[in-house]
C-alpha cells in the first residue's frame, strides 16, 4: 500500500560528480519498497516544475524508516534538488510499480549502468544479505564511460557479492563494454548452476544488447525500464511502452512464458518498471 | 447575542447572520448537479484518475464527491505512441489519444470495483458521432453504479475530436440525443478552445444537458530544440495544469453568467483556494485533474481545506459559496 | 574534405553541407518580414517596452529586430483602474486598457527619441472601427522612422477589442483598409482567443497583410478569496508569460503551414530555446513581451542566445531554422 | 542609469520575527542609489513566481560595491528568498525609480512604519553624514504594532539624528499611533527652523494621516508608494496611481507648486514612488 508522504530529508550526499544521494525519512515506505521499485520525489511547492520525478529506491532500511535514491542532475527538477538540505522536506509517495522477480535458485547476473544502478545494489544487498550459496551465484556487472562515473562500488563489494567493472576508456576494469562481459559469465553460471536469470537496469542500448543476449542464450531476463512518468501510479496513461501479448503455463521453475504476436501499450509505472524483456518490443 | 441585535446591512459584512448560525455545525457539502446529489463538490477530473482502483490505493473513493471516470468509446482504443506527455511552466501536455478499455470491459471489468469502492462514479464517454454518443449513454443506462454520464465533447486528441464542441449545432444534437437515451443525468464537458464559450454552453443547455463542466485541455505543442523534433509524438496535445486556471475560471465565471444550469469547474486546481476560486466565480462544484499526478491524495486536501474554509468563515453550505464572487459598483461588462 | 565528399543522403545529417560551410562565418541574423528587412529576428512586443524610452536605459535599441511600441490610438487613453496586473503560475494577468500618449503625441514626442536611438520601429495602433485603422495607418505613413505597422485587432482589454480577431471578415476588411491607407508594410496581430485561428489568419492575409504575428493574451481571470472580488478592478484580463506558450507554438505552428506570409511568434518566450521552438515551428521572427519585466535585457540575451546556437549548430542564417521541425514518417494529421 | 546584474549573496541574517536583511555584491547599483530608489529582486531562474519583488535600497556602500534591502515574508516570493545563501546569486536590477529629494535648509520628519522603514534609514543615514545642522534638525518617527516589530532602531540610533518610537501596546515609546507624535514635532521644527519637508513610508493609511496633517500644517510632504509592479521600470503601466495634474512656479525654496482639478495616472515606478503627497488622490 503507497503513501503519500511530507519527508524529512535525513542526509543529502555528492557520491559522484553530478551525482547525490538522498536520505529521507518515510517509514511506510522504508518498511515495503522492494527492489526495482520507485519514488515519486518533488518539492513540497513545486508548481514548476509540476510534475514529481521518478527515482528507484536504493535502500530501505526498515528499522530506521529511511529511504535512500541516488539521482543525477539532469534538468530543471533534479537542479532543484540539489539545493535541498537536512532540516527541510521533501513530498514523496510510493512504492511504486512492481519489483525485480528473485527466484531461490539458480545463478542471476545483474547487470547496469549509470542511473540504473541504484536498483540494482538494492537486489545485490537483498542477495547478499540472502544464504551464502545464494551470494555466491550472484554477479554484478557495471559499466561507465570512465572510472570516476562508476557508483557504490564499495557498497558492492561490502555485500560480498562478484563485482566486475567495465569502463569505455578502460580507466577501471574491462576496457570496453559491460555488455561485453555478460556471455561468458552466463555460460559459465549456466553450465555450474543450471538456470540463469539476468537483471539489467541502465541505457536503452544497454538493456537492448542485454535482453538479445540473452533470448540467444535462452536464459530470463528482467529489465527495469524508464519513461516520462506524470502520476506514476498508473492512472495518466502518459508512459507507455510497446509490449508483446503474453501467456504463461506453469509455475516457479516450471512455468512457460510465450509471446503472441499481438502488440499493445502497457504502463511502465504500473504494469512495470520491471518487465520480461521478451515482451518488450524494442524497436519502437 | 440573538442574531436579531446584529447590523441589518449585510452586504458589508463579511459574516452574514444566516452564516454564523449555520457556522456553529459542522458545515454540509452536499451539493446538486440537477438531479444529482453529491456529498461534496470535489471530484477527480476524467482520464487523471483511470477508473479508480489505483487512485484507490491513496484515497477512499467514498470520500469524494464523484470519480469522473477515464473517457470510453465504443470499442477498446489503443492510444497515440509514445511520448504521450511533456512538461510545460506550470502545466503539461497530453496526447493520450483516449487509452481505454472500451464501454463493455469498463461495464464488465472495471465498474463492479467502484461500486464496491462506494464510489460516486460518473462515466465519461466519448462517440465518433451523435449516434454513438447516444448507443453509449444508452448502454450505460441499465447498469447500476453510474451516477451520471459526462460527455467528452472536447478530446483535443483524437482526429475529429474537436469538432462536436466547437460547434453549437452538433454540441446542441449530441446533447439531445443521450438525453433521449438514458435517463442518467448528463453533463456536458466543454474545449475551452473555442472563440465564444457561452454560445457553447447555451447549446449544449438547449439540447437538454443537466450540467456543463469546463474545461478541457488548450490545444499546445512544445519542440525539442535538441532534436528539432515536437516532444509529443502526435505533435500537438492538450495543455493542463496550474499554467491554464486563469483561462478556465474565466470562462467557469461567464458560463455561469449565462446559463442556468449548473456549472462544474476544471483548469489547474492544486489547492483548496484554487477551487473555492471556482465557487466564487459560479461553479456548483469542481475537478481537480493534473494535480492528482503531483500528490495522489490532493483531491482529499482540496476537500478539507473548502470544509476548514467554511469553518473559519461561518459557512453553512457550500450553496452559500457558489457565485458569491463580490464586484465594485461600476463592473465594466465583459466583451463577451 | 570537399563537401562532394560528405554522404549525400542530408536527411540523416544534423549538419548539411551547406550549413557547414555557412557556419565558418558568423552566421548572418539579417531576416525579411515582407518587405522589411531586419537586422534580427528578435523584437520586444507592445505593450512591454513602452515607447522605447526607459528601455533604451538598459538595451541599446539599435541592436534589436524591432522595437514595437505600444498601442497608439486615435486620442489619448488613460486606461482602467487599478489593480491593472497580477501574478498567476508561471504567467501574469493584465488590464491595462490601453493607456497611451494618442497618435499624435506619438509622432510629436516619442518617435523623435526612437530615431535618435537608431531603432527599427514597428508601430502598433488600434482602432475603434475600420476607418480609424486606416486613418491612423494613414496618419504613420508621412511620418519618418516608422518601418511597419502592426495591428492589434485582438486586445482584450478595452470594451470590443475583441471583434475585430475573432471575425475573419472584420480582419480582412481591417486588413484591407490599412493597406489602402499606407505604403508601410502592415502585420495583424491576431487572438488566440478564437476557435480557428488559421482561418482568422487567412483572412488578414486575403486582406493584403504583410505578415501575421500571434499570438495576442489569452482572455483569463483571478480571484482573491480573502476579499472575494476578483484581483483586476478589470475582471478579466490578458494572460501573457511562460504559461502560455505551448499554445502560441501550436497557433504558430498551425499558421505557418496554412499562410505564405511571415509569421512572428509571440508567447512565453523567455530564452534563447523558446525562441528557437518558435522558429523551428515556422515563424520568422519572434516577440519577447512579459520577459522584460522579469529582466529588462532579456532581449539580448534571446538574441546572443541564437547566435550562439546557429554557430555551434553551423548554421548560415536565420533562415535555415524558420520551419526546420522535424516529423515523424507518420504524422497525425492535425483536428485543424 | 540602472544595470542588470546576477548578484552574488553575501550575507543574509533575520533581525526581526520574518524580516531579513540581504546583502547583495552590486557595484553599479551601488554607485547610485538613492534613498527612495528601490531594485528589483529575482531568483535568477524564477518562472512561478515568475516577476521580480520590488524592495528599497536600504544602504548602499559605495566602496565595497554592496546594497542591503530589508524584506518582511508576506508571500510566494519573499518566501522562497529566505532559502537564499551567501554563495548563490540573485538577479537584481536597478536603481530605480526617483528619490526622496532631500533639501539642504529647513527640518525634517522622517516617519514611518513596517517596512516603509528601508528607505528612511537611508535618507536618516544620509541627514547624519551631513553637517551637524542638519543631523539636529533631522527627526525620525518609527511606529509598530509591538515593540519587536519595530526595525534598524540600533541604527537609526547611530545615525545621530532624533527617533522616536511608537508601539500600539506600548511596549515601547509613545502608547498609540506614531502620527500622533507628528504634528508636535512639525510645530516644534517649525518654530525653530522655518520650514519642514516630511518623508514617509509606510501603510497607506499611516500615510494618508501623514499627508493630512503636512496638508493641514502647510509643510511639504513626500510619500513613497507601493503598488504590484510586473517591470518596476516603467514600461508596462501595471503599476499606477491617479494623481492630480501639477504645476509649479520658481524654484527651491521659492517655488510654489498647485494642483489642477484634471486627475491622470502615473506610474509609481517610474514617476515615483515618491510623491509630492499633494499630488496623490487619496480616496481611489
Ligand atoms: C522508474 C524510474 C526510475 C528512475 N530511477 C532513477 C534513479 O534512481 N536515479 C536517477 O538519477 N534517475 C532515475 N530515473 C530518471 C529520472 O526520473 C529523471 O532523470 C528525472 O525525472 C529528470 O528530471 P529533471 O527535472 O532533472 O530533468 P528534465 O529533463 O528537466 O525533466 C523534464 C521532464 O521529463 C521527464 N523525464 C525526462 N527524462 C526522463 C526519464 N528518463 N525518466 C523519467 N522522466 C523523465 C521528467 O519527469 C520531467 O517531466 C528514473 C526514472 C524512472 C522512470
Ligand atoms: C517601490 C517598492 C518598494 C518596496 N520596498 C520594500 C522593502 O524595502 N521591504 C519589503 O519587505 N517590502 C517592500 N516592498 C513590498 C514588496 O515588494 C512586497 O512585499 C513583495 O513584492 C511581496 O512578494 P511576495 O511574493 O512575497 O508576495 P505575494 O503576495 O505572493 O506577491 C504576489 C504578487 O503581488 C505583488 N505584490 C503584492 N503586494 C505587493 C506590494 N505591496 N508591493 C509590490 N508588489 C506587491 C508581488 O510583486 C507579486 O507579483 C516594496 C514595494 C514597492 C512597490
Ligand atoms: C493525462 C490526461 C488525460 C486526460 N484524459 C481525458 C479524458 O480521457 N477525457 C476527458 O474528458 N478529459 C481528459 N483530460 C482532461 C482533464 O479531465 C481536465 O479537463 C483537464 O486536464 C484540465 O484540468 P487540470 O488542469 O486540473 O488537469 C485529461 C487530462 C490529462 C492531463
Ligand atoms: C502588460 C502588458 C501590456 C500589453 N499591451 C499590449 C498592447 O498595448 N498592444 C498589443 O498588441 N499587445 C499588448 N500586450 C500583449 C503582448 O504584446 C504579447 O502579445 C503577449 O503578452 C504575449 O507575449 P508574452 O507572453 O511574451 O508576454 C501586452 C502584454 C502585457 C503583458
Ligand atoms: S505515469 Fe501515469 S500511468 Fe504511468
Ligand atoms: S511596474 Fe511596469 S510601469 Fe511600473
Amino acid at each position: 500500500m503507497p503513501s503519500v508522504i511530507s519527508a524529512p530529508i535525513l542526509a543529502h550526499r555528492e557520491v559522484a560528480p553530478r551525482h547525490f544521494v538522498l536520505t529521507l525519512h518515510a517509514p511506510p515506505i522504508a518498511a515495503s519498497a522492494q527492489p526495482g521499485q520507485f519514488v515519486q520525489v518533488r518539492g513540497v511547492d513545486w508548481v514548476d516544475p509540476l510534475l514529481p520525478r521518478p527515482f528507484s529506491v536504493m535502500r530501505a532500511h526498515r528499522d530506521k524508516g529511511d529511504i535512500e535514491i541516488l539521482y543525477r542532475v539532469v534538468g530543471k527538477g533534479t537542479a532543484l534538488m540539489t539545493r535541498w538540505q537536512p532540516g527541510g522536506n521533501a513530498q514523496v509517495f510510493g512504492p511504486l510499480g512492481k519489483p525485480f522477480q528473485l527466484f531461490p535458485y539458480g545463478a542471476r547476473v545483474l547487470i547496469g549502468g549509470g542511473v540504473g544502478i541504484p536498483p540494482l545494489l538494492m537486489l545485490a544487498e537483498q542477495c547478499g544479505r540472502r544464504p551464502e550459496a545464494m551470494r555466491a551465484a550472484t554477479v554484478v556487472l557495471q559499466g561507465a564511460r570512465t572510472a570516476d562515473q562508476l557508483l557504490c562500488v564499495e557498497d558492492f563489494q561490502r555485500t560480498g557479492v562478484t563485482l566486475e567493472l567495465a569502463t569505455d576508456d578502460g580507466s577501471t576494469g574491462h576496457h570496453g563494454l559491460v555488455t561485453d562481459l555478460l556471455k561468458p559469465h552466463i555460460s559459465r553460471l549456466q553450465a555450474r548452476y543450471g538456470t540463469v536469470e539476468v537483471f539489467t537496469c541502465g541505457p536503452m542500448a544497454m538493456m537492448r544488447a542485454v535482453a538479445e543476449t540473452c533470448r540467444d542464450g535462452g536464459v530470463g531476463c528482467q529489465v527495469c525500464l524508464e519513461a516520462p512518468m506524470p502520476c506514476g501510479f498508473g492512472v495518466c496513461m502518459g508512459c507507455v511502452v510497446k509490449v508483446r501479448g503474453a501467456w504463461e503455463i506453469g509455475q516457479g521453475s516450471r512455468r512457460i512464458k510465450g509471446w503472441t504476436m499481438e502488440r499493445h501499450y502497457k504502463r511502465v509505472c504500473h504494469d512495470g518498471p520491471v518487465f520480461d524483456a521478451n515482451e518488450v518490443v524494442w524497436d519502437e | 447575542m440573538s442574531s436579531d441585535q446584529l447590523p441589518v446591512n449585510s452586504d458589508q459584512l463579511l459574516v452574514t447572520p444566516h452564516q454564523q448560525r449555520a457556522g456553529r455545525d459542522a458545515p454540509s457539502l452536499q451539493i446538486h448537479i440537477g438531479p444529482l446529489c453529491l456529498r461534496n463538490p470535489v471530484m477527480t477530473a476524467s482520464g487523471t484518475c483511470g477508473y479508480g482502483e489505483e487512485l484507490a490505493e491513496f484515497v477512499p473513493l467514498d470520500k469524494l464527491g464523484a470519480i469522473v471516470t477515464k473517457t470510453v468509446t465504443r470499442h477498446p482504443r489503443e492510444g497515440n505512441p509514445p511520448p504521450r506527455v511533456c512538461e510545460t511552466a506550470a502545466g503539461m501536455l497530453n496526447a493520450i489519444g483516449l487509452q481505454n478499455v472500451g464501454i463493455e470491459r469498463f461495464i464488465s471489468d472495471k465498474l463492479p470495483f467502484l461500486r464496491d469502492a462506494g464510489a460516486t462514479v460518473i462515466a465519461n464517454i466519448a462517440g465518433e458521432d451523435v449516434a454513438e454518443f447516444a448507443e453509449l449513454a444508452r448502454r450505460l443506462d441499465g447498469v447500476g453504479g453510474v451516477a451520471a454520464i459526462e460527455l467528452n465533447l472536447s478530446c483535443p486528441n483524437v482526429a475529429g475530436g474537436l469538432d462536436f464542441s466547437t460547434d453549437p449545432q452538433l454540441t446542441e444534437a449530441t446533447c439531445a440525443a443521450v438525453k433521449a437515451a438514458t435517463r442518467l443525468p448528463v453533463i456536458a464537458k466543454l474545449s475551452p478552445n473555442v472563440t465564444d464559450i457561452v454560445a457553447i454552453a447555451r447549446a449544449a443547455v438547449a439540447g437538454g444537458a443537466d450540467a456543463v463542466s469546463l474545461i478541457n485541455t488548450l490545444v499546445g505543442m512544445a519542440i525539442d530544440v535538441k532534436t528539432r523534433r515536437p516532444k509529443l509524438a502526435n505533435v500537438t496535445g492538450g495543455l493542463s495544469g496550474p499554467a491554464i486556471k486563469p483561462v478556465a475560471l474565466r470562462m467557469v465565471y461567464q458560463v455561469a453568467q449565462a446559463v442556468s444550469v449548473p456549472v462544474i469547474g476544471i483548469g489547474g486546481i492544486m489547492t483548496a483556494e484554487d477551487a473555492l476560486e471556482f465557487l466564487l466565480a459560479g461553479a456548483s462544484a469542481v475537478q481537480v485533474g493534473t494535480a492528482t499526478f503531483t500528490n495522489p491524495r490532493v483531491s482529499l486536501d482540496v476537500l478539507e481545506g473548502i470544509e476548514r474554509w467554511m469553518q473559519e468563515n461561518g459557512m453553512g453550505s457550500v450553496q452559500e459559496i457558489v457565485g458569491g464572487l463580490r464586484l465594485a459598483e461600476h463592473v465594466p461588462t465583459l466583451a463577451r
